[in-house]
């Protein structure tokens, strides 16, 4: 039944067997951000010399489903002046592409939750770029000076770290020879080293794109708290600011899946389980995040902007240029 | 149309042309001009979505990526760099109007019958396009053996357009 | 919005319109420029407290900033002329919340150089224990808030740490945590607890290292250093001329502390540096706070050393003050710059006239200046770097 | 905690519903009381304050939220904008010309919200309850759930407010109203 | 902690309380004396018992050399007083010569009075002071300068074209002493809002009229 | 480069130290002796004197007293307006006979401005809650008033 | 990976599609003033164009990637066009401050 | 139906879910559970407090336009990297020439760009 992937024609069991793996993967994908949330409180919490949540349920772990419930019930309002049509499908547009980006995430070594795709890398980056539409329309529908300037920003941010992104993309499928995310992790376990090892400028130069990427800092620009208040989301209440925050933190899930896949050889890994390599990896990533936000200032929007043209988007041709001329001439 | 197979990727067509044409009809009627835009991602989405169903992976994945993607951001771009607010004015009948759709619709009517008279062929059924490739390897292939100088001309044209539109939007020092 | 209309008539504020502001959009109906009028507070997370800046932009730079200020005027130096001078040192307390200590002081001071007052020495080394204490809680305050400002998380809340060891020992030895009342006209309220001067030479080691800390998290940090280097810089002039003071004053290179200018107390028995910056920007105010601490710490052990074991810690003083007429002014160096008490006595045990010099006050003058042209991250940066405390701004 | 203080009034209300749905529910018995009980959880579990300060005690609020007492233990964390904030801390002295934007920053927050008045400033304008410029109490713009004394209140102080606040949305999702100053 | 300790402990914080006790049993005696006494009479007694302090006698010296450097500028009438404010030298200026006289002082080779510290209007009965605190920052001169002007219409010249640092300071002093300051750029209430009637630093102000 | 990863060496070495945070409701803060939190008040000790009435900056000390027989004034009720102290102390350092105190109680935040205002009899149970959680630091006070009982 | 099998979508369905997605972006050029969705409009008839590119490649007499390999062209081409397009209305509203048809009227130049 | 109809319906199907799931919290259960008191104040924009000066839709910089066109150009670029990437192992070494040149051709744009300050954002 869970070998739905090859099934010709489709039985009906199989169907049953890819909306479990649908509805699998959603539930995945709101546990690992439900939790996420709270290891960030925690992690961030434990840098600062602090306890972080631990009076929610015991260890504080039922403190983000408290924060997700209350959201929920929080009353929704839609200011005035907004664009009132727009306001309210914002969310809904970027929510939607955060989620289809975890089809193609291969999780484990058999797939069953994993669609497919021969345009697997390209599949990732072209849908989370719909995400931006969201987060501007929701900044320009707000009608609000400080959305509109956050969600302005955080579509320039955006695009201008989308295009080193994927670029640094490029290297790893010159050397997989494919952009299904499969093959990558088989190409991979074939060639015997990780991407991260020949590709680590590409590695670096999709850190930095990705971080930008998620709104992360160095890079929370958009949602700069201390300049923008919160950025595009400043009049976005209850479970329609909750949308906003699932989709940029199931982002960051699929972002360290991305990672894992391209660069740190998937789900393979010895003596452990394929999920569970698969999940330490993520977690790195995710850990990675948490950190540079304990530590790091945000960089201002200007320097923002030109790193990526400057440094970014030069470094990514580079690490292209050198890797297609090595395949070029050492295979 | 009735006498259609209902296999499921006519379904699925069905229920894509249904959401192309819904999107496109919204995206001229709609007043504001920044629905038309939000519309019109939902009219390339679509198309994306009727490439994936012919097979056209890659196609698909560039129309979401270009289209839906970087297109419709500039379009809203370009909204809210002139007039937010701008709105279409409620339908007339003016006569230009009118002549406009009776034109478009003798034309629509025109290719309909066009398209019914002919025979068209049916695919080699089974054929490979990919040649055992994946779609995006094979298109890769073909791009690259076979149409080598206007690959090279898209460089060209990418940069005369990136130049012209540098200097068609950049804001002269006088503006300022 | 009925209910805020209420509100207003209820307290006598009209709203505000625009034509109660310096600044203006262009009003041709026809061109919708792309400027806008942009309220930066007084609810908004970087102002630090009820301080409202209105900014017109284009596009994210800023053409004009108006600072608008007075949402916290408490009317100070109203109700001071209705108390005595020693019911106006909890007043003081709550002026520069930051820097209580050093606002207690600088009101005895005045009042004790009207009186010409003698302070007995335990009071006085007491006195500068914990006013240079204060002035490192001040600036480790500072440390955080501009850090978070600019988005790092972590020093904000590392500050905290050791300002609640400050606090701390200030809750031991007056009982409170931020508005001490420590001070009184002619020497201080208590005497140091057993144990305190201990605990206080115990804190120097420690809080040399977290600045040492500090300095590897921050100011090596190239972000950091991109984000102030070279933004909101000024020259000794434009800072005189706005009769800027304190570390606005000297980050431009301009040595200027009346610790050594017009030495107060004691502080003529310390050794002690006054650092200055050397190109007047933001960095360099950063750092200056770190380096003052570093001073502040000399000074404190100085102090430990020298103190006297015991002795009294309030001189002879009047139950009832009553200053003799006359005006009298007198600023010693506050945290955040030259803070000083103006009393016009007419030889009540009230004064007749009692007007705070209130450096941030001064200080945040420039900000128009230094933001014009500037952006908006910019514009974070650079009013985080004027360190100022509203309550002090507003009185 | 001691609540003997609160008077408490037997009242249900369930939210999403018009009064006369609300009173066939009460008559129906408290079919929905483990609802009420779980979002009052929710809520006094996730309660955002706004960040909000307005003099002194906003030092001591923030550092109730650093290392040493640490807020979010309780779930609060600090949002700046009004719409995602559930209780307004009102840390300092209110003027007359801060009152009305405090108003509309209470108008803006959504429901359900709350407001703690922190130090004798917000209560009852405090040392400056002679001055001109003063509201005498931050509940002449605002209704007030909680009343904390202190200029400022001690970090534990606050803390115990808040815990007091907590206690308040779980009493009332109980069907006792908590009385209102 | 032994029982001495605690007992030292807990006796600490009654110390001041004792001596203020002390002070208040002397209240009549002469340690307080001074300060208790008619004010006026305070003065002339410390005037007459106590030597001239020589920091008073410098600084009222330091005043005339100021007046005479204005009177030779602006006039004799220019100078309408001279002496002392506590030990600050204190020269008094007729309003009309204010702001000619600071920036005189601010760029004179011998004063250099570049930097303004503190600016302060102060209502007496029958008229409005404005008190400057102006210091050289490279003389080491600290000087206070006075104006005077009527309590209606209470008008001074502005100093902001010399002192760009007194913009606010002149606008508080408008704010709550109602004086206005002519050929200000900006003489809005500060921190006050638009609208608000009286100005409650006058001595003469009622909250509820 | 170097100074971003020294930066993140600093937050990493600060994840293992030990957490700082007190654990308040459950961990009850120790506040020293001096610690100025909600008055208390010796009714016996009281002379009606008024000085910390007189004293009070925000005047939120109202008393009044009768004269008992013996021509001694005796204090009737002693009221503090706790909407408006701001604990600064003056009153008990004016006071001649230490019967307003400074106790350590810190939790009196309540749903009504009412309850803020506190009388004679809170005030005293004040005093006796604080005797039974510091009875070393109040013996030499109690001893005083044997003394001069 | 033998990409998408058998195509059971006659091929009158997809032209009669594009047929239609054409006029609609016809008419919508003819009649609209605003001058970005004159731009749109064109947009949609360049992917009706592309519809029967793609739809060929799979469906003509000899199936193969040229129809893909155009349809990728035309795309690019589209994407320069609108880039260009809305600079070009960029530059007119600033000087005209106006985004519609009728206003670039060169009489009123 | 082969595996290719099978990978996409399962992307149809996390589609459908990913609307499903904000429809249903959003419009279905969401305004069960929500309380919902309007009050004029409440919809008025927020500003820091205070009631805000003019729209904030006004005509924007033309600088983020040039971002996105600048996107819109490296993204087809990336677009065309794509199929030539994975490729690549069959093609050979004109497809590398062919490439370089390409990037070059971008390169001078980005140039050209950096030139015109374009990517300046002051």
């Amino acid at each position: 039944m869970w070998d739905w992937q090859n099934a010709s024609p489709l039985t009906g069991l199989n169907f049953v067997a890819m909306v479990v793996g649908a509805v699998v993967v959603l539930a995945i994908g709101l546990g690992v951000v439900t939790y996420t949330i709270y290891a960030e409180r925690k992690v961030i919490g434990w840098m600062q010399g602090r306890i972080g949540p631990n009076r929610v349920g015991p260890f504080g772990l039922l403190q983000s489903i408290a924060d997700i419930v209350k959201l929920l019930i929080k009353e929704d309002v839609v200011p005035e002046r907004a664009d009132r049509v727009l306001f309210l499908l914002a969310p809904v547009i970027a929510f939607i592409p955060s989620f289809m980006v975890l089809a193609v995430i291969p999780f484990s070594a058999r797939h069953p939750f994993t669609a497919n795709l021969a345009v697997g890398a390209l599949y990732y980056i072209a849908l989370s770029a719909i995400t931006i539409h969201g987060v501007m329309l929701g900044g320009w529908a707000s009608n609000n000076k400080y959305a509109l300037i956050g969600g302005m920003r955080s579509a320039a941010q955006m695009l201008s770290y989308e295009v080193p992104l994927g670029l640094s993309l490029v290297g790893v499928i010159l050397m997989a020879g494919s952009l299904n995310l499969n093959d990558i992790v088989e190409a991979q376990a074939r060639s015997g080293w990780w991407y991260i090892v020949p590709q680590f400028l590409g590695f670096c130069v999709f850190l930095v794109a990705a971080t930008a990427e998620l709104n992360r800092t160095p890079f929370d620009l958009p949602e700069a708290e201390s300049e923008l208040v919160a950025g595009y989301h400043v009049e976005y209440t209850g479970f329609r600011f909750a949308f906003f925050m699932l989709t940029e933190y199931l982002y960051l899930f699929a972002m360290g899946g991305l990672m894992a896949t391209l660069f740190l050889g998937g789900w393979t890994g010895p003596w452990l389980p394929g999920w569970l390599w698969f999940a330490i990896k993520v977690f790195a990533f995710i850990f990675f995040q948490f950190w540079l936000r304990a530590t790091m200032p945000r960089i201002r929007v200007d320097q923002l902007m030109s790193f990526s043209w400057k440094v970014l988007l030069p470094l990514a041709l580079l690490n292209l240029v050198v890797t297609a001329v090595l395949k070029a001439f050492l295979s | 149309m009735l006498g259609l197979a209902w296999t499921p990727p006519m379904i699925a067509f069905l229920v894509i042309s249904l959401l192309i044409l819904v999107c496109a009809i919204m995206a001229i009627s709609f007043r504001k001009v920044i629905y038309m835009a939000l519309a019109i991602g939902g009219v390339f989405l679509g198309c994306a979505a009727v490439y994936i169903l012919l097979g056209a992976e890659f196609v698909g994945a560039a129309q979401i990526l270009i289209y839906a993607g970087a297109i419709t951001i500039l379009i809203m771009f370009a909204i809210m760099l002139t007039n937010h607010e701008a709105e279409e004015p409620p339908a007339a009948w003016s006569v230009r109007n009118i002549a406009a759709a009776v034109g478009c619709v003798l034309l629509g009517v025109t290719l309909y019958a066009v398209i019914r008279s002919q025979s068209w062929p049916h695919g080699a059924a089974g054929a490979d396009v990919n040649q055992g490739q994946s779609n995006p390897v094979a298109v890769g292939l073909a791009l690259f053996q076979h149409y080598t100088v206007p690959f090279e001309l898209v460089s060209l044209l990418l940069i005369v357009a990136l130049v012209g539109a540098v200097i068609l939007a950049q804001e002269r020092k006088e503006d300022e | 919005m009925a209910q805020t209309e209420e509100t207003l008539e209820r307290l006598g504020v009209p709203a505000d319109k625009l034509e109660h502001h310096r600044l203006r959009l262009d009003d041709d109906p026809d061109v919708r420029t792309e400027e806008m009028l942009l309220n930066v507070g007084p609810q908004h997370p970087s102002t630090h407290g009820v301080f409202r800046l209105l900014v017109k932009i284009r596009g994210e730079t800023i053409l004009d900033a108006e600072p608008v200020i007075g949402y916290l005027h408490r009317g100070t130096e109203k109700l001071a002329e209705d108390l005595q001078y020693t019911q106006i040192i909890p007043y003081t307390d709550r002026l520069d919340y930051l820097a209580a200590m050093l606002n207690n002081y600088a009101l005895c001071h005045t009042v004790e150089e009207a009186l010409g007052l003698e302070i007995p020495e335990r009071a006085e080394y007491l006195r500068v224990i914990v006013m240079e204490l204060q002035r490192i809680a001040s600036h480790l305050l500072f440390i955080g808030t501009y850090l978070l400002d600019l988005g790092a998380m972590s020093p904000f809340l590392y500050v905290f740490q050791e300002r609640e060891r400050i606090v701390q020992m200030f809750n031991k030895i007056c009982g409170a945590r931020l508005t001490y009342n420590y001070m009184r006209i002619g020497g201080v309220k208590w005497d140091a607890p057993p144990g305190w001067l201990d605990e206080v030479r115990a804190f120097v080691p420690f809080m040399k290292e977290r600045i040492k800390m500090y300095d590897d998290l921050i100011t090596g940090n190239e972000i950091f250093l991109n984000r102030t280097r070279g933004i909101g810089q000024y020259d000794t002039e434009t800072a005189l001329k706005y009769g800027l003071s304190g570390i606005n004053l000297r980050c431009t290179g301009f040595a200027w502390d009346l610790r050594r200018k017009k030495p107060y107390s004691i502080y003529d028995r310390f050794e002690f540096d006054i650092p200055v910056g050397t190109r007047g920007d933001c960095f360099d105010r950063y750092y200056l706070h770190l380096l003052e601490m570093q001073q502040s710490l000399r000074i404190v052990e100085q102090a430990l050393d020298q103190i006297p074991d015991s002795g009294p810690v309030l001189g002879k003083v009047p139950k009832l003050i009553r200053v003799p007429k006359g005006e009298y002014y007198s600023g010693i160096e506050g945290a955040r710059g030259e803070l000083g008490f103006y009393i016009v006595s007419d030889g009540k045990d009230k004064p007749y006239r009692l007007k705070i010099r209130k450096p941030s006050f001064v200080n945040l003058q420039l900000l128009p200046e230094l933001l014009r042209g500037q952006n908006i991250a910019n514009l974070i940066a650079i009013l985080g770097a004027v360190d100022i405390v509203l309550g002090e701004v507003d009185a | 905690m001691d609540l003997s203080r609160a008077r408490q009034l037997p009242v249900i209300e369930y939210e999403g519903f018009t009064p006369e749905e609300n009173a066939e529910l009460r008559k129906a018995g408290l079919v929905l009381a483990p609802l009420e009980e779980l979002k009052a959880w929710a809520r006094s579990n996730s309660l955002w304050p706004l960040t909000f300060g307005l003099a002194c005690c906003a030092i001591e609020m923030m550092a109730t939220g650093a290392s040493h007492y640490d807020l979010d233990r309780f779930g609060i964390i600090f949002r700046a904008s009004p719409r995602q904030a559930d209780v307004m801390i009102v840390a300092g002295t209110v003027t007359k010309k801060m009152g009305p934007l405090l108003r509309r920053l209470y108008e803006q927050m959504a429901e359900p919200k709350w407001v703690i008045a922190m130090g004798v400033c917000a209560t009852a304008g405090g040392p400056y309850v002679r001055s001109y410029s003063v509201v005498k109490g931050v509940d002449q713009i605002v209704p007030v759930d909680v009343y904390i004394p202190g200029c400022p209140p001690s970090p534990p102080a606050l803390i115990y407010g808040l815990n007091l606040l907590q206690q308040k949305i779980r009493r009332e999702a109980r069907g006792r109203r908590v009385m209102e100053a | 902690m032994s029982e001495e300790e605690r007992k030292a402990e807990t006796t600490a914080p009654q110390a001041p309380s004792a001596a203020s006790a002390a002070n208040r049993a002397a209240g009549a005696g002469e340690s307080g004396a001074k300060a208790e006494a008619k004010p006026a009479a305070a003065k002339a007694q410390a005037a007459k018992a106590a030597p001239p302090d020589p920091r008073v006698e410098a600084a009222k010296a330091v005043a005339e050399q100021i007046k005479q450097v204005l009177v030779r500028e602006f006039g004799e009438a220019a100078v309408e007083e001279t002496g002392v404010a506590h030990r600050t030298p204190m020269v008094r200026v007729r309003k009309q010569d204010w702001p000619k006289a600071v920036e005189f002082l601010r760029t004179h080779p011998d004063w250099k009075l570049n930097y303004a510290e503190c600016m302060a209007g102060t209502d007496y009965p029958d008229y409005i002071e404005i008190v400057l605190y102006v210091q050289s920052t490279e003389l080491g001169h600290f000087v206070c300068l006075k104006t005077r002007t009527d309590r209606d219409p209470a008008e001074v010249p502005s100093l902001v074209a010399s002192h760009p640092g007194l913009n606010w300071e002149e606008r508080e002093i408008y704010d709550l002493l109602g004086v206005r300051f002519t050929g200000h750029p900006d003489l809005r209430r500060i921190m006050m809002w638009e609208g608000f009637k009286g100005h409650p630093l006058r001595k003469d102000y009622r909250e509820w009229d | 480069m170097f100074g971003f990863l020294k930066g993140l060496g600093v937050t990493l070495s600060q994840l293992p130290r030990k957490k700082v945070t007190l654990q308040y409701p459950d961990v009850m803060p120790e506040w020293p002796e001096r610690f100025r939190g909600v008055h208390r008040f010796i009714p016996e000790l009281c002379i009606v004197c008024n000085q910390c009435a007189r004293i009070c900056p925000t005047s939120c000390i109202s008393l009044s007293g009768t004269r008992d027989e013996n021509k001694k004034l005796r204090i009737d009720t002693y009221d503090i307006n706790f909407d408006i102290c701001i604990l600064c102390d003056l009153c008990t350092e004016v006071c001649p006979t230490e019967s307003i105190l400074m106790s350590d109680t810190f939790e009196l935040a309540s749903y009504s401005r009412d309850d803020l205002y506190l009388d004679m009899h809170w005030l005293y149970e004040n005093e006796l809650r604080y005797e039974r959680a510091h009875p070393d630091r109040v013996a030499p006070a109690q001893l005083e008033k044997a003394g001069e009982a | 990976m033998g990409g998408a099998g058998s195509v059971a979508i006659p091929a009158q369905s997809l032209l009669a599609l594009a047929a239609i997605l054409f006029c609609v972006g016809l008419y919508g050029a003819l009649t609209k003033r605003n001058l970005i969705i004159v731009l749109v409009s064109i947009e949609l008839m360049l992917n009706a164009v592309n519809i029967n590119l793609v739809a060929f490649s799979r469906l003509g007499v000899a199936p193969n990637l040229n129809g893909q390999v155009f349809a990728l062209f035309t795309i690019t081409v589209a994407a320069a066009e609108i880039a260009v397009g809305l600079a070009l209305l960029l530059a007119v509203f600033r000087l005209r401050k106006t985004s519609e048809v009728k206003d670039l009227d060169l009489h009123k130049w | 139906m082969s595996p290719y109809w099978n990978a996409y319906l399962y992307v149809v199907l996390f589609t459908l879910f990913g609307l499903l799931l904000p429809f249903a919290a959003l419009w279905i259960i969401g305004p069960i559970l929500r309380p919902n008191k309007p009050a004029k104040g409440k919809l008025t924009t927020y500003e820091s407090g205070l009631e805000p000066f003019g729209d904030a839709h006004v005509r924007y910089h033309a600088r983020y336009y040039l971002f996105a066109l600048l996107f819109v150009v490296f993204d087809v670029e990336t677009l065309f990297l794509y199929p030539w990437a994975a490729s690549f192992h069959q093609l050979g070494l004109f497809a590398l020439a062919e490439m370089l040149l390409f990037i070059v051709m971008l390169a001078i744009g980005l140039i050209y760009a950096w030139r015109k300050k374009v990517l300046e954002w002051t």
